[in-house]
């Protein structure tokens, strides 16, 4: 049991702090969110990019720094930005999603066609993965690419998907092979937003905000060499990186920066003198804690290249459920106020607590819903068998 | 005994569903909630046809003198349709006080036209009591704020209020809006600088501080009876698209985690409707428990209706976390409802005290 | 909306006041639970039975009162022993479940033959319908009677007998048409404890207790004539009497008394000076007043001939866990001594709270399980569909 | 960076489940619940050759001189096991405090006795303090206290409290035994009439606040470690029969009701393992957060624990709830470890007392 990072590592986090020292004015204002699309944020990207705290691990050739995967780096990194309050970069699906996929996937032209303006910010994508049909069956999607000459020919609706707006490119699933088996016949394509027969509809949030977007395809020309991968193969190519490894210790935290600021409100309001709010308050410390150990654990595991097992299964079950629930009380210790919304007279901390709190229900639901989540919980943490598949039965008569 | 609603009842909250559902449906509700701090008079004018406005109207001032119960049974239904109206303030906790100051014969008049839909009035509380004369202060979160032709305020501590009617034109009296997350019912501050007031303005009520709280239970019974609609809408139509949609080739509906998620929605749920007939049966007989009965059931009903429609929007997944979707606004109405009045656990220190003071 | 009863009502709880004071030097200490088989018990049952305030709607030529059904008497009668604290006689369950079994399926010879010595305690039953396999899937029972003469010979393992110690015979169900679907192979037979053959084994319980037993049939013979009914009816003439209507308002009356206690023993252990503590107590108040109205609604459609429909459905399923969780908050309300037992030195309340709060999760199992209940709520509530039905899959491979 | 058990911890862990399961199965553990208040040298020298008893014990008093770390995974698999011993007591706090008055040479002796499994220590609460030398008071829910051969008392209040050695056969100290629904731990009261107080006895600690606190949050720790295994265990143990158990034609863990119940109880329990570790670990280090950490741990885990072992109970059905299906031993184990040394609300009172003096 050591919860320091030892000489080595602690060096490089001198360095890095010598290096905000140096740069800081230098760096946009941060924000909560995803970053955005601003000349001021792209050269700030580029600097941390040349000095090798963004995308760190894309190799030279590609435009990026080349450092080996140093997963305690990646953290410390993490760590001294959010304590200096400096923003770490750009983080979007591009550099997060599509940039590992083509490393991994890609052909020697489509590296050197999308990687180096994708991670400097210049190429912003967006993913096509969800359909309305699909739902959570992601797998069930139902967009089909034809071939025509030496296009695909793609037809279909995707949704959920945000910067669509700004995006010039998006990667998306289609279905290439319908005769195939529902995995089998899905392909990774790369379509260009200004293609003719697209388009784009905002998809506004019950927050009020349209952070996604909807997206129609009608007889979309996308050249075939846009494929990424095999044709058929786009299941395993989409899937290999759905995961972030980047956002490991991300959601405990955000939930501890919450509870902070939750406790703070609790303070502010004078809920900690009531008993029962102040209760509330403990039960959600104990949670965070242990979600923060926890995730200490999970890092572990991975540094020493073990499996965590069903234990890594939970953390965004938990995760979000703690955040909708700390969200929750920060509102209750309001009282009347905590039904404000920004931009109202009054309103506290930008209205952040009521629209988080319904975020927070969102991601409950999105990415794998917790029913989903707990299907996975049973069947492959716990060894429970699988539900019977009945597609005939169940259904309406 | 008959611990029910009589087929006269059962037949209002039928009809009132069927009125809501016509005349403002969803579309207008929508509509209606962009409009927000906007006067409209032609929706409380359509309201008080249905008879909403005057319900506790006297009925020798044009209203129906109906029952607590009887507003609770609308309650519900403005609830389930989300109707844009602030009713625990407007046509519950303000005629009620009116109606309690009815040896002034001046009330008569303002009772009058808010049974007629002539007038919309507000409940408001400001701590701060009138001295010699001038009043100075602030009331936090009062419904319809901007809308409101007059208000109808509660001053100083609960064991010694004060009570008047103040027209929204009274000179020293200014209002701001507030937005919140529920545009269905709209708030605001009001604000008093060196407020004169008339003798005139007072209202005489006999026993001001059982008023206050009697006004407080009524209106705790009404916010509550709110959120059990907006829930069991919410809930009705949560099972009803679980019943459209598939996912890995069933109905939803057919999962028994969704059919588990429902089933304890509504076991939670169900029960809290006799509960809200009780309260407001004891309200209206005057029992002895009424204050107990009113502020148990708001903190309850309250965490209940949240956890019911955040189950809902779980049901619906991605889509019922879209602003299309109808069940973000009883998720929003459901949280106004908890909130104003006395959260839950506010209340239920309350409770405490009534428990240990032997109620 | 009317709480009172009306006059006529008033005149027959007077008539009962007058009842008990004049006789209730002749009743035997009331007591929890089922009432015991003793000779002073008998007694004032046979004396409640002559005045019609235990079974009084059984006919008087099988032994009974022959009062017309009234379902407020019933209450009122209930109400007032318990307000005096007077045993109400005998609750037993050959008098709730066999007798109207009888009543309604039985030949002229069984009626004549077991109604009177039942209602007067004379003859005790037990019942066997659970079978150890067979769980919340009663009808999937396996204990099989085959005709061979004048008998049928009786084979398998009952369990959750209660009372199969005390008692002379045994109302069961049990399979008599193997080859019949499964709800059509059932016969309703009444057996004597005292065949060669059967064999009884108490069950001990979490609490300490044996309150039930199982039993064992090893070639038990019994005459074709104990049969109810016909062969292959049993289902449809032991469902009739699952559902005590005189219980109707017995789980919203014991979860008041047992809150009362409870808030008792806060006061007591000055727990309402925690305002945690106090704040469940109110939770649980208002959980319990809403259960009290909503049975008194059931109750006024119950008089009224109306069908409460689903929300007919959800009493057992509040009840248990809502009395439940009042145990255990008394538990924690009494800290340490909370673990004590029966028995114990200093334990409060002869160590009832931890008995009745792993009984009531017993009873949340017990009788239909939550999970069950909770798919006839979505099923025949809420119009949600059946699981599919698929025998093969889901199994173990 | 190496927030996890050492490969020697993980093996000790192995290895006492291993020894637990062969020399203390669970039908030995139920022979020795009906012992109950019997003495029973066997089990505690059984015990004391696993290295439980010195587990605290430093290594010149013949002790393993491990970290409460090691005591937490220890009492992890007692809490599994279901092992009759008040570990807790007899083998964390009672040495814990020895081995801080050990420059008392008195102390080495008792100290050898416990790591040997010759001697049988309790630590007893009295909220008397000794006056001019006579005691009198009673201690409540000590453990062990029939089976004892010397009580470690921690006497006062907690800003000022002393500590003191008294053999079980000293005059004037009598037991009485209660009986508590976990068998597996056995509790007494103790009384203290006009006990006389030889100067030795007084245990001469440095600092006897600090040594309180740190005993009593040493004890939490290990209690929550225990409820912790307790519920563990009777969770692999439900899903175990779900894998067994048809009903309706399917095995009873193919229904998502029991899957979700079962992923629900696993979800809510196992962060509480690295809880656990950290809590250990900080008592251990002596961090700022150890005593909040500890608080923390003991309320939520304890909570936690009491619901996933009555889920148990209801993946059995009424098999749960017999005497003889073993997931009954597990759940009154949880219900000891939630009652003792403070109960959930209390604990997160303190928290709050802790959160808000900055910790």
């Amino acid at each position: 049991m050591d919860l320091s990072y030892g000489p080595g590592y602690e060096q490089f986090r001198n360095e890095i702090r010598r290096f905000l020292e140096e740069h800081r004015e230098q760096a946009p204002p941060p924000r909560l969110g995803l970053a955005e699309n601003s000349a001021a944020m792209r050269r700030w990207q580029g600097i941390l990019v040349d000095h090798g705290y963004a995308c760190r691990t894309v190799p030279k050739n590609y435009g990026g720094y080349g450092a080996e995967e140093d997963l305690l780096k990646t953290i410390i990194i993490g760590e001294e930005f959010r304590k200096a309050s400096v923003s770490a970069g750009i983080a979007s699906q591009g550099i997060s999603m599509l940039v590992p996929t083509l490393l991994r996937y890609g052909s020697e032209e489509q590296k050197r066609e999308y990687i180096e303006p994708t991670i400097r910010g210049e190429l912003i994508w967006c993913q096509g993965y969800s359909e309305p049909e699909a739902g959570s069956d992601l797998a069930g999607l139902k967009t089909s690419a034809v071939v025509d000459g030496d296009d695909f020919v793609v037809n279909g609706h995707k949704i959920w998907t945000s910067t669509a707006r700004e995006a010039r490119m998006m990667f998306a699933l289609v279905r290439t092979e319908p005769e195939a088996s529902k995995h089998k016949g899905i392909s990774y394509l790369l379509i260009s937003m200004d293609s003719p027969g697209l388009e784009i509809r905002p998809l506004k949030m019950m927050t009020g905000h349209a952070g996604f977007n909807e997206v129609f395809f009608n007889d979309v020309r996308v050249p075939k060499r846009n494929i990424i991968g095999r044709r058929g193969q786009g299941w395993e190519v989409g899937k290999a990186t759905l995961v972030h490894e980047r956002n490991m210790l991300g959601a405990s935290d955000h939930s501890m920066t919450m509870l902070q600021s939750c406790m703070k409100v609790l303070d502010d309001c004078g809920a900690l003198d009531d008993p029962l709010l102040a209760d509330q308050a403990m039960k959600l410390a104990a949670r965070t804690m242990a979600m923060k150990y926890h995730s200490l654990r999970m890092l572990t595991d991975k540094l020493k290249g073990r499996s965590p097992g069903a234990a890594g299964l939970i953390t965004k079950l938990n995760g979000c459920q703690l955040n909708h629930d700390i969200c929750k009380l920060a509102i209750d210790a309001m009282g009347e106020g905590g039904i404000l919304r920004e931009g109202s007279r009054r309103v506290r901390d930008r209205g952040r607590w009521q629209s988080e709190y319904m975020f927070q229900l969102g991601l409950i639901i999105g990415g794998g819903t917790a029913q989903i989540q707990k299907n996975i919980i049973s069947e492959v943490g716990l060894g429970m068998p699988r539900e019977p598949k009945t597609p005939q039965r169940g259904t309406r008569e | 005994m008959d611990f029910g609603l009589s087929p006269e009842q059962e037949l209002f909250a039928h009809s009132l569903r069927g009125y809501l559902s016509q005349h403002f449906p969803m579309q207008r509700v929508r509509t209606l909630m962009e409009a927000e701090h906007r006067a409209d008079p032609e929706r409380i004018e359509a309201l008080s046809g249905q008879g909403l406005a005057g319900i506790l109207v006297p009925t020798d001032c044009g209203g129906s003198g109906l029952a607590l119960l009887d507003a609770v049974i609308a309650a519900v239904e403005l609830g389930r349709a989300a109707t844009p109206v602030s009713f625990h303030s407007a046509f519950v906790a303000a005629p009620y006080l009116l109606s309690q100051a009815l040896p002034e014969p001046s009330m008569r008049g303002w009772l009058e036209a808010i049974a007629a839909g002539k007038s919309l009035l507000s409940f408001a509380r400001l701590p701060a009591k009138a001295s010699s004369g001038k009043w100075n202060g602030s009331a936090s979160f009062v419904a319809d704020a901007m809308v409101a032709d007059a208000f109808v305020v509660a001053s100083g501590d609960d064991s010694a209020p004060e009570f008047y009617l103040l027209p929204a034109a009274t000179p020293g009296l200014s209002v701001e809006p507030l937005l919140n997350i529920d545009a269905t019912r709209v708030l605001g501050d009001v604000s008093f600088e060196a407020v004169a007031l008339p003798a005139r303005s007072r209202l005489p009520i006999a026993d001001p501080a059982g008023a206050l709280r009697r006004v407080l239970d009524a209106g705790r019974i009404v916010l509550a009876a709110d959120a059990f609609g907006a829930a069991e809408r919410s809930l009705e139509s949560a099972v009803e698209y679980s019943l459209l949609r598939e996912q890995f080739g069933r109905l939803i509906g057919s999962f028994q985690a969704v059919k588990h998620m429902c089933a304890e929605s509504y076991a939670e749920l169900e029960p809290l409707r006799a509960l809200l007939w009780y309260a407001a049966f004891a309200w209206d007989e005057e029992l002895d428990d009424a204050s107990y009965a009113a502020t148990l059931l708001k903190s309850h009903c309250c965490e209940v209706a949240t956890e019911v429609v955040a189950n809902a929007v779980q049901v619906y997944g991605g889509m019922g976390f879209t602003y299309d979707c109808d069940v973000q606004i009883w998720f929003k109405r459901a949280g106004y409802d908890r909130q104003m009045w006395g959260g839950p656990s506010e209340l239920r220190a309350r409770a405490v005290e009534m428990a240990r003071a032997g109620v």
